[in-house]
């Protein structure tokens, strides 16, 4: 057994002397005693923090990481962008690390400053003008956005493009069997979502991804018309590394902002920590779902920090708060905001210029390759999807062995079956490297 | 560039450019943003040489996609953007620096071991979407998490999706809604104390059902009776904590459990407690049936100044099948000689769906369960002792120089009441709050639970010593003394001073809204 | 427990304890020392389990070689040591926190790559006394380091082991007393300039030599005349820093290197001020024979709070036999199919010894080879080009505002004078200094070089922008008109005020010595 | 090119406006023109950051690390003790990283208490009342502890049991080229100094290691003895973790301790940066090299440090300073206060004990092997030596091939030829490790 406990058998001793006990089981001596664990926990007796590391190296060393031996082209909401060892070190400070949610200012103006500043990226970056301090990931966010297109526009009917993550279609579909919201997909015709065959008149939201899960680009400036005509809420998830070259969201004339915020300094993590970004146009401030940081001013006059219109929060307003989110994803914000001021202005557009160029190459290659089809001719930036000569997960294992991660197999909502294939390139990837996956490929898909 | 008239802005005009320094290690400086340090033309990106062929924007992105010029961002070196966030960084109080008694919040230790298995390469830079062939380390690391955690719960199976204790409460009522549809009907009440925490009630709206609060007795319990008024045929269930958020065990568990079973309704546990009772008692065996954990409280794993958390949800054996989907599974060995992936995907038979973009929050899960190995049964079962023993030492000691409305054994924390301060000194909690601040403690939570008035919410956790909670007495108490003595309103009403930034106007702030550097005055 | 009678220790009693907090952020107040937060019983470590045999220590050690009791250490838990190390942190200065213009030290950015470059495990974890088969990366990594460096310098081959540029300039001094003594006598006299850096003359007299002080002229460089009539057989060299410590170049470098190599001297170069001509100018084709470097200057390598650094020393062909070995080299190719080991290790013909346990500061190295492969030629240009260009800058904005005694262009750092200053206010250049850590700026290296009266040695470094320049500037000029107003001296000397401790009280740490906790009176 | 300049191409223009000049080369107009580099330096162009991990990522692959695939059972003065991430995480916060020698003790107070606390744990240790802030490694710290005691007898003449480490053996004799000292090496009898065999009469200093090079427990009553006799001053060159169970260098009556500090939260790191470790009686204390970090109060009368006695140092006494040591490391220092810490009282007993535990059951499997001799039968602690049946380095790249870092080789100076190899064996090290070295160690010595 080992623990973090500070106390030596004395002054455990002195303490229970004072509350007049004779030993620590009397501390639960309200618990009813049939309730109480005779036997302790049937687990493991506790191990040395050096054996831990073994146990969990073994682990890790199950896994196959993405580097040198396993050459990542898979994206799908989770990319492989650079993270450079000065976010590591900042985003690692362990005053960040290690405090709670800024409830008293005073002392938290660190993260508050940091977090206002992620805020104020964000919304630069998506083109409106709030941003939220984060939510838990992407499809989290997207659930956000649609609770409050419902509420701001009245109504339950959510068309949503089938164009968006299908892992986020399925949480969306999962948190709609509570707040009722009825979602209709609406599918795509060479890529992009084919608006005219949705059938809710009325919708309250309309939910667009941009780029699309195939890489493609929607025209959002029908997305826009669209909204205008029925009067529905205009949500993007949008990527924000694309971003760096595309038009925002916020003149393309979206309402809300969605999307993942794990490109920016977050390494691949199995998934998570992720972030979910969230940001709308100044009208529906009062309906943010999450924290949101503030400037004012201490009692001297001096700029200060402090999360604010707590009135939205779910420890004020409780069962009518605008969302039940309280933990959120704060040092991912504070990385974010690190990792942002680290690429700035230019190197926003860079990377994703490059990634562009480096999807651009690795697509030709691959289209190259004989049995290869494009899945859609609309124009893609980092990702892309293709239609194999077999079925895609074959070809990602086989792939695999090879020491390539192949990208990630479609399902068939994408007007494909199982032989589509979204491929991802970041500004990581070497020619060298899309070369030799290329001609890998070619092997694999034989 | 202040932020309003007649506010005092410390920042010289240069601020504006690289200023390299606030006054490190003063504390009273203002440190100017990003953009205030940002110059044009400044870069601190470098990117990987590719050697992919370098076609102009123009051929990539057709024109009305093109975005006409770059995103403003910031623009500073890098030497710049480390002295800003490592300024920062100095502004923030934090477990590492100091004791962090806030209620509810288990602001125990993040042992650095865990920091450490966190990054180990083949665990952090694993895609989430590679397949299982390549991410078996990953699949046995959450099965024998789910396993722990089940275990310390007394559940039989559980999904570690939920990003947090909010996500996994709107799990968990998502869970009873499916479990009451599969009954025939959903039910529409789902029944909350009094003293819950302000996410329960959220959660119940939105996972579709109304929100019905029963009250506390005078002993801060559940009052059985009015419970038993409030129960029929349309109650979903009951979520509860605990101990519950007064700090005290509700002793009734049993009584409460069975009668809402008997209306046919769920119990779900709320964990943000569970850091009490580890290893001692168990959800499970109470007769709960949907358990949330914060692993982000009780099993230490860093809160990173509001998040990431960790959320699982575990369940009785009847609700396995709607659990979220898919789910790390051990795969029935297919060949005898253990060849071939152990460890796979399953999607339960009636899954609500997916909660979460991939598996959930999952470095987070993995320093958990580093935590759970080092500790091991007996280990966990000594935090919660050692948790216990910590706050009930506080209270007594604190006894008599506060309230303290329920004035019995609690668990790991306890409830105080700055009720007298205030009618004898007009010193608030909130102003005892700001004191610790000066004192060099963070604050207890204030003002929660609600029942409880001018309520200070103090949980020592076990990771602190006796040396260390005798200083947080003093300190109380050094309050307490000084708000009586002449001039103490005052002085309370000025803390804190030697922070950062002296007491934050919090209502100009939500009155005058300024969400972004932009959106100034 | 106070340090002294009268003393205001600010420490409560409990701080004997675990007390977990001395006013974080606060930064006025004292943090305990490990052995007052020490209690006996308490432990942090945790070890591997190894299932090795638990033999008793009697059966291990024989009786008259074990110690009696345990070493009395202190006991803490990990969370308070984590605390207190975190604290102490806040009470540290740093790069990473701001402008740390000190004179002759060279404090740029460190680059964080190189942190992350030196952690790698296939560097850090290497045993040094491992075979050269297991070794073939780090080989290659000194190899072409030292392959960097002589061209850097213009020489011919280097030593990577000194530990820090004193090393270097001892082994320099060997290597000097060597190639002498191979070429019939040791001499007996080594030159230095009145402005050279104390470890010159110190390094002299450990190298078997008499020091002979040669003065500046009155344009701050090398009296050549005065320097002419020291010059016979008997002088082995001269050590010179060029830029000189004033932050001037020595014009007539040539003539120097002319007339010492008449006499048959060698010339040294003291490396501390290459960060000034990296890439612009370099020692050997000044005429030098021995040039160390300051790693941790020049490349940028973290100081540590004062070390670790790196001092490798370079020398010109015919001083090459005497390097200490045995050194890492490039082995012809045995097998034409590049199979086998290509480095080696190899001591040099007439190798004076070894200088270092090992191999050097070899993680310092690592980052440093990291450094020059970012910039690479060009890169290593500019930086000099930009530490020049920011101290002149500095220099001509502060001119006036102090004394500027040698006032002309300057190399990478300017020397200010508060002679001045001192005369018409009485605040000196050591109250400046304080006023400066006021302002949140590092303090400027002070009284150095000796040949300056209240010298004030300001080095940018090019790392700073031209607003953090403007802001030092602001700050310095600040102070000097504050110094003139009414109260000036005294504000002076009663800085700093708000660091985490007043001026500190020199003298009295010498007179009533304390090296230890246990011989605090 | 890459750099870590902020200055744009405008504020160059600017600033060199300011200062009446033309272009940067400007700058350099005092460096006579035919000095100056016409073509640069004749290094390849810069890489950005991440080409340049890939770089040192490949250097460091062609190393063998050790760790599971390269088991430690080297030492010989660079050992494999446990570096918990603790330790790391807290000596690598960059306050102490990235601060010069604390000449402004106001804002240097966490590197100057850290270094207090060192001094007094170091001291505590070793037994001796002083000591100082670290110097380079062990070996410069011996050459110092040299340097003192002839100061302090006045004499030259230094006797130096063979026992001590053969590198910092030859260290000392580099630098006694240049003071002059008169080194007489005293060789080993069935593995301790035979001081009987010395010859000079009147040594101003005595060098003893303790263990010494061979792992062996040398007789200090005997040395004490010998330097009461002919009034030299006696340095015995500890192991700071033996320290744990051995009798100390101070109560042995040392006068001055000096020590490889490397095993306290130091990566084996090729060699370096390392720890030099010096302590000595209060006689000493005026000629302590290097730094010293006292207590002392604030104008307000607050507790305080401040490096000390500086009159000592070359930048006051120049070139009569007691050493010209002034970068040392004080990083490592603080990161060895930090291990201590976190070894305490009994962790430091232990580590210790568990090696000790280890080499003797290590010792006893590798005797077993036929043709493997004791290379003496004194009593030993952490690591042994042995006479092999064959070259010790061959026998080392064999094993290295089935992954034991098998030890050192041993030169012929401690009464061996070739064959001889010194094994360590620290607390790390696991019973199963063991058992499968020896095994390994059958074949190769075969
Ligand atoms: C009692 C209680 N329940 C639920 C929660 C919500 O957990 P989370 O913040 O992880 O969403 C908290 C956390 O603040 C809590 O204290
Ligand atoms: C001019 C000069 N020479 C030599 C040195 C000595 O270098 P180190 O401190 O690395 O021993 C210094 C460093 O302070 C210096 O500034």
């Amino acid at each position: 057994m080992a623990d973090y406990t500070p106390h030596t058998e004395e002054e455990i001793a002195a303490m229970l002397g004072v509350l007049g006990l004779d030993g620590l089981d009397d501390l639960f001596a309200v618990v009813p005693a049939a309730l109480r664990l005779a036997g302790g926990l049937d687990l493991a007796p506790g191990l040395p923090e050096p054996d831990v590391m073994v146990r969990m190296g073994g682990l890790a060393a199950a896994n196959r990481a993405c580097g040198p031996d396993l050459v990542c082209f898979a994206g799908g909401g989770a990319y492989d962008h650079e993270v450079p060892p000065v976010t590591r070190a900042l985003a690692s400070r362990s005053e960040f690390v290690t405090s709670y949610t800024p409830y008293q200012p005073e002392v938290a103006q660190g993260v508050l400053q940091a977090v206002f500043e992620f805020q104020t990226l964000l919304a630069r970056l998506s083109g409106v003008p709030v941003a939220n301090a984060s939510l838990y990931d992407g499809a989290a966010a997207v659930v956000e956005a649609v609770n409050l297109g419902a509420a701001a526009s009245g109504r339950q009917g959510v068309l949503v493009s089938r164009g968006l993550n299908p892992s986020w279609r399925d949480v969306l579909g999962t948190f709609a069997a509570g707040t009722g919201h009825e979602l209709e997909d609406v599918g795509l015709e060479d890529g992009v979502t084919a608006w005219g065959t949705a059938t809710q008149p009325e919708p309250g939201v309309v939910v667009v991804a941009y780029p699309n899960y195939l890489g493609c680009l929607e025209d959002l400036g029908a997305v826009r018309r669209l909204c205008d005509r029925t009067g529905a809420l205009m949500v993007v998830a949008f990527d924000p590394v694309c971003a760096g070259i595309l038009r925002s969201p916020g003149e393309w004339g979206a309402d809300v902002v969605v999307g993942e915020g794990q490109v920016f300094g977050m390494p691949l993590s199995f998934g998570g920590p992720y972030l979910g970004l969230f940001a709308c146009g100044a009208a529906h401030v009062r309906r943010l779902p999450g924290r949101l940081v503030g400037e004012t001013v201490d009692a001297e006059g001096r700029r200060a920090y402090v999360t604010t219109l707590r009135a939205r929060e779910q420890d004020i307003r409780r069962e009518k708060a605008t969302s039940n989110v309280c933990t959120n994803q704060t040092l991912m914000a504070v990385t974010a905001a690190v990792q942002m001021g680290w690429l700035g202005t230019s190197g926003m557009a860079e990377i994703a210029l490059r990634s562009a160029r480096g999807a651009r190459y690795c697509r030709s290659a691959l289209l190259a390759v004989p049995g290869v089809e494009p899945l859609s001719t609309a124009p893609v930036v980092r990702e892309f999807a293709l239609r194999l000569p077999l079925s895609a997960s074959l070809v990602v294992e086989r792939l695999a062995e090879e020491g390539f991660l192949a990208g990630i197999p479609l399902d068939g909502a994408h007007g494909t079956d199982e032989r589509g294939l979204i491929v991802a390139v970041t500004e990581r990837r070497t020619r060298d490297e899309i070369d030799a996956f290329a001609s890998a490929f070619e092997k694999a898909v034989r | 560039m202040t932020p309003a008239a007649g506010a005092r802005d410390h920042l010289p005009p240069a601020a504006a450019g690289g200023r390299a320094s606030s006054a490190p290690l003063l504390g009273r400086d203002t440190e100017p943003t990003l953009f205030e340090l940002s110059r044009p033309g400044r870069q601190a990106w470098q990117l990987r040489t590719t050697g992919v062929p370098e076609l102009p924007l123009e051929e990539l992105v057709p024109a009305e996609h093109r975005r006409p010029s770059p995103p403003q961002l910031a623009e500073v070196s890098e030497r710049d953007l480390v002295a800003h966030f490592t300024r920062l960084s100095h502004r923030q109080f934090s477990v590492d620096l100091g004791s962090y008694p806030l209620g509810s919040c288990t602001m125990k230790y993040n042992p650095k071991v865990c920091d450490a298995v966190a990054a180990l390469p083949g665990l952090a830079d694993v895609h989430p979407g590679a397949p299982a062939s390549c991410t078996q380390g990953w699949l046995e690391l959450l099965v024998e998490l789910e396993e722990a955690l089940c275990q310390v719960t007394g559940m039989a199976a559980a999904t570690l999706q939920p990003a947090a204790g909010a996500a996994g409460e709107l799990t968990g009522l998502l869970l009873m809604r499916a479990w009451h549809e599969s009954q025939g009907r959903p039910r529409s009440k789902v029944i909350i104390p009094d003293s819950a925490h302000g996410t329960n009630p959220a959660s119940v709206t939105l996972g579709g059902y109304q929100t019905v609060t029963v009250p506390s007795d005078e002993r801060g319990c559940v009052d059985l009776a009015a419970l038993r008024a409030e129960l029929d045929d349309d109650v979903a269930g009951i979520m509860l904590t605990n101990p519950n958020t007064l700090g005290l065990f509700e002793e009734e568990i049993l009584d409460i459990a069975a009668a809402v079973h008997e209306v046919g309704g769920l119990l779900y546990y709320d964990g943000a407690n569970l850091n009490a009772i580890l290893g001692v008692v168990r959800p499970g065996d109470m007769g709960f049936d949907i358990v949330h954990l914060n692993l982000h409280k009780t099993f230490a794993t860093p809160h990173g100044g509001g998040g990431p958390g960790a959320g699982p949800v575990a369940v009785a054996p009847r609700l396995a099948p709607f659990l979220p989907g898919p789910r790390p599974v051990r795969l029935d060995a297919v060949d005898v000689d253990g060849a071939g992936p152990r460890f796979g995907w399953e999607t339960p038979e009636h899954s609500i769906g997916r909660v979460h973009s991939w598996h959930g929050n999952a470095l987070v899960l993995a320093r958990a369960l580093a935590y759970v190995l080092v500790h091991g049964g007996d280990g966990l079962r000594r935090v919660a002792q050692l948790a216990v023993l910590n706050a009930n030492w506080l209270r007594t000691r604190l006894h008599g120089t506060y309230d303290v409305p329920y004035d019995r054994p609690c668990m790991h924390e306890c409830v105080l009441s700055a009720a007298t301060l205030k009618r004898t000194t007009g010193v608030r909690a909130l102003d005892v709050a700001k004191r610790l601040l000066e004192e060099g403690f963070h604050a207890p939570t204030v003002y929660f639970p609600l029942v409880v008035d001018e309520a200070l919410m103090v949980e020592p956790t076990e990771t602190e010593s006796l040396q260390t909670l005798e200083a947080l007495a003093d300190a109380f108490e050094r309050i307490a003394r000084q708000a009586a003595a002449p001039g103490g309103a005052e002085l309370a009403a000025g803390a804190p001073h030697g922070t950062p930034v002296g007491r934050v106007d919090e209502t100009r702030a939500a009155r005058t809204l300024v969400p972004t550097f932009d959106a100034r005055p």
